[in-house]
């Protein structure tokens, strides 16, 4: 045995997936390897396919082409009973005739476990979910939050090697949100399963991910870590969806001089991070994130004016809209400490921290330093 | 405000009591003739109320009174075996279709919707007569069978509709969650949709036995023996044939109506919730 | 994996089949009995087709080929006359009933729902006799408004709770936009829950609409004259007096579903969407 | 005339409103005075009695006790087509039988509108709000968001004195709720109405009103400028209420010493800012807004030492959940720069901008700062 075959299994492998419905085209070559123990979340906007990836994964859809290997098998013609998942649905799915207690031995019932494993399991499932006083509840008695509970503890119990969700919180008010997103990576860390995550939120997505994976019109956009996606975009669009607010845009053009390679914008010139090597003189899209432009200060010096048309201060930071005076009329939304206080009409002094600056080829809109 | 409030209860309550007296009228005459010993007096006629109270047209009605309680007895068990037999037969073979209609797509669905809904449209009298000859021909006249058969056929397509908007109403989701807990398609059907459908099974068969029960002009042309009738058919006897027995008729009409009022009473709860749609929410 | 499709296919089609031809088939041999110039034979047993085509038994029926016309096209106009009247009858008094039951508060709503569905136990040959004697009291008897009333009385419970839940799947939502609009709560309802409704209204009008034209046993009950007869009446007559005219009777049950199926046809989008509930989503 | 009588009349007014269903008090002696043209929003939990509230504005639930005055009268016994409102409901309610035209007109077309008017309206609202190629569809063939807008312009069209939103961005998605917000506080703007509010989203909540009226329980928590009642809580209610993060809190002591008046918190000294006047040696209750605290630098020295349990790496900023050594085990969230890389299991020097402590009496929950 050479030691390259001998390299881990991965606990699930999507190898070349495409699916149709009738003639439109869902998902496209979608390859996807999770390694076991990993957490892998699926974002992308409504329609891009997602879910129809996590429901081929579990066996709910065939594939129209390409397989799923879990643990080294091909499983694509098995039924979702024979590929040890389980799976928390975005509407819980909950069982409405049975109690929750029964909701949670539902699975451990089909498969024949002796009953006082079943007992066992479900209590276990039960206290490390809180849920010991609604066992004997039905699920329409149950609150929003309560329902999602037995959902994951109904996934628990079975112990599978992997979990999949679909868009799990979606369905719960803000606060609580938040606090289910923490208590699912923990579990995740405390069961050691494999997870597949399901969501719309770049919130979840970045926070919950080892690995992330955007999809964009069925097709894989951009794959890796939270972070290395947030800040080394391929393209226009992964830049665009990750980072709240939106990333601002700007048109310049790559200047060579004889202090080196700029980008000329409305005729200053913004210095081009070291990461970026060679580039020919040419347009390109400025990527700026709103935390990366600041009130000019000592540290980083004016850049431009902004006309300020807009102000809203949440309390904990305040976001400026505007235009940059002399850079075209793209709005442009500047991070501001919530001690500032602006209001509409005003002129506001702007510097940029230039080693964060994103660009792009306005054409093909992909990242002048992603690998093509 | 109270007075807005008083008003538009007042007109709530009218238009509603006048709906349900309209309804109820013709059930308050029966009753009133049933308690008569003279059979139908004319002075109460605005509010009926019986004139001269009595059992004696229910002694008359059951045969208790004639010496021939052993028939109308055997008449009964009749009209319960075939309506249950009609309510299970309709249910078992509706539920399957109408769940492949819920939930599988399928060349000539829409077509197969069409052609249910058409025989609705067919009078019951028209039908009487090939059903006839059918049973006649499988040596099924006369037997309880043939009129569970002739029955479910009626009833099927009224219950495929009942059942496919109800299976419909359940979430795919949840044959999906049973199918990851480790079911097979039929296991969550049976598991889950079933279950989860309850109060709709429920109101279908008991429609389903409610028309067995009620019917009369299939059981009085399939029926010609004595001992084979239904319910229905006796009654009409006693008004049918020389002179009308107003008293036992009225009397008769109330015996039938008990059973599937007991069945109503147990049920009610189920069925209202069944009636009133989008109840099977996770 | 289509292997796997094409068995599920198989199984499905062979389900639905079986369930429309179980419905079907009595329908199947009214269509060879009236095309059969002599009948009915029994060789086209399991399939059955006409031996012999020919109309004669539509002429028989009709009362063409016995100069009898004009009696037969008055029976038909009093069929949809009673008919019809019956299906706007049941709609305009069932509405309102049910929309207070769907929306407004009040003190005995349960009791009234419960009532309502008490009276759908009773059995029609049971009702015949109370409402030939309050008809007869009513100067209605072989008249078509006795008909008319007789049978929206009892449609109603069932148009009720159609209706009612009709009315709860529409958001108050839109109501209360259209009060703040500009309307009454009338208004409201008028111009905005009635056509919200609709296919829910044309399925109970329909529902009326067929139950009165084929509707029997009080046909026969509350009508003697001939000239006063709706067509299950007429049908009835060509079997049940001397001997039994098949081939017309059969005939004469086609001409009867066509005016039925006519309606359907035209109706059916608004009848399958309001079939399926749930249907009326802002 | 006296100037005291001439001052303007308030365009909608509350006055000491009690709605009860049942047994159940929704709302208790609410007060409430809208200027004409402001923008007042009323926010809170699930079940605080917003939408109740907005509801008996609109008159479309009676009050059991108070009034509602609509332009100096009486309108509490109106009925709401009688009130010159306009509403726009969290399912839209677009009348389904009608096209976009027709539901845009109904209002109109109730009032016996002549038709030309009504032409003239609905085409202005319609290409003030990008209908114009939708006006002949039916409602059900628009999406989530078109719908919204018809709701919107439903209500413009009419040019009522008042406009109610009740929850009107819950159905959409984040990326169309952002733009959504922006284009309803320029409609009001445009259009010069009042506007009421009803939202349980504090970032709509803070960016929209002029005025934020906080509900607990059916009753006035806390009224006043967003800013206003994000820097100055008047309970724990309330400044849990706003803020994402949550607010930290932290057990503290009152102590009067040599150098003055400070905080003991775990054997640290913190100040006590400079508004607070007078304390007695009491308990308190501390609390610290994430972005209040900070990773110890020159500008702020350390207070405490964090140790890191969880990290949530947004990209644009990083929250790092943790204890403080010494200061109990209550969970604290801090925000730090994305740029800082912190994991489970390091420790962190942190420091607080004292001036913006908050500090509650313990028992009564309520700022020790506020008007009693």
């Amino acid at each position: 045995m050479t030691p390259s075959t001998r390299r881990e299994v991965p606990c699930c492998e999507v190898r070349d997936l495409s699916k149709a419905f009738d003639q439109t085209t869902v998902l496209s070559n979608v390859s996807l390897s999770m390694k076991s123990g990993s957490f892998t979340v699926l974002v992308g906007a409504s329609g891009c396919g997602k879910s129809t990836l996590l429901r081929t994964v579990a066996g709910l859809e065939p594939p129209t082409s390409g397989s799923i290997w879990m643990g080294g098998r091909d499983v694509t013609a098995l039924s979702p009973k024979d590929r040890d998942i389980a799976m928390v649905f975005q509407s819980y799915a909950l069982y409405p005739h049975l109690s929750v207690r029964e909701n949670l031995a539902f699975g451990l019932r089909l498969r024949r476990t002796p009953e006082a494993e079943i007992v066992a399991r479900v209590s276990e499932a039960s206290a490390m979910l809180g849920l010991d006083a609604l066992l004997d509840r039905l699920p329409r008695q149950l609150s929003g939050g309560q329902r999602q509970r037995v959902a994951m503890g109904r996934a628990i119990v079975r112990r599978p090697h992997m979990f999949l969700f679909d868009e799990p919180l979606s369905n719960l008010d803000a606060a609580l949100r938040a606090e289910v997103r923490v208590e699912i990576r923990r579990l995740h860390d405390r069961m050691g399963g494999t997870t597949l995550y399901v969501t719309h939120d770049q919130v979840e997505a970045m926070t919950l991910a080892d690995t992330l994976c955007l999809l964009r019109g069925g097709a894989v956009e951009q794959m890796g870590a939270p972070l290395a996606l947030f800040d080394r975009p391929v393209s226009r669009f992964v830049a665009e969806f990750l980072g709240s607010p939106k990333i601002n845009w700007l048109d310049g053009q790559v200047k060579h001089s004889s202090s080196g390679l700029h980008i000329a914008i409305g005729g200053k010139a913004l210095k081009v991070p070291d990461r970026y090597g060679q580039l020919a003189e040419q347009p390109v899209l400025v990527g700026l994130r709103p935390h990366h432009l600041t009130t000019a200060s000592d540290d980083v010096p004016q850049f431009a004016t902004m006309n300020v048309t807009f102000c809203e201060a949440l309390g904990f930071e305040t976001y400026v809209h505007g235009t940059l005076s002399g850079m075209g009329d793209r709005t442009v939304v500047v991070r501001v400490e919530p001690s500032h206080r602006v209001t509409r009409g005003d002129t506001l002094p702007i510097g940029i921290r230039p080693e964060h600056t994103l660009l792009f080829d306005p054409r093909s809109e992909r990242a002048l330093d992603a690998p093509t | 405000m109270s007075v807005r409030a008083n008003v538009k209860a007042l007109v709530v309550h009218t238009l509603l009591g006048a709906a349900v007296i309209y309804a109820l009228y013709p059930v308050l005459w029966v009753v009133t003739i049933a308690f008569s010993r003279d059979g139908l007096g004319t002075d109460g006629f605005v509010f009926p109320w019986p004139r001269d109270p009595s059992f004696m047209n229910f002694a008359i009605a059951t045969g208790i009174s004639t010496g021939k309680g052993a028939l109308f007895l055997r008449q009964f068990v009749n009209s319960l075996a075939v309506a249950s037999a009609t309510a299970l037969m309709s249910v078992a073979v509706a539920a399957p279709a109408a769940y492949a209609l819920a939930r599988l797509p399928f060349v000539g669905k829409r077509t197969g919707l069409r052609a249910l809904m058409l025989t609705q449209m067919f009078p019951t009298v028209a039908s009487a007569v090939p059903l006839y000859f059918l049973l006649s021909q499988l040596h099924l006249l006369d037997r309880r069978a043939g009129l569970v058969i002739a029955y479910s056929a009626s009833a099927l397509p009224f219950a495929i509709f009942q059942l496919k908007a109800a299976f419909e109403a359940i979430p795919v989701e949840l044959e999906e969650a049973a199918m990851v807990d480790g079911a097979t398609r039929f296991g969550a059907l049976v598991r889950v949709v079933l279950p989860a459908a309850r109060p709709a099974l429920a109101v279908t068969a008991l429609f389903a036995f409610m028309s067995a029960w009620n019917e009369f002009v299939l059981a009085a042309t399939l029926m010609s023996r004595e001992e084979a009738f239904t319910l229905p058919v006796v009654l009409q006897r006693f008004v049918g044939e020389h002179a009308a027995a107003w008293g036992p008729f009225a009397a008769g009409s109330l015996l039938v109506s008990i059973p599937v009022m007991a069945v109503f009473y147990i049920a009610q709860k189920q069925l209202l919730s069944g009636l009133t749609a989008g109840s099977v929410k996770g």
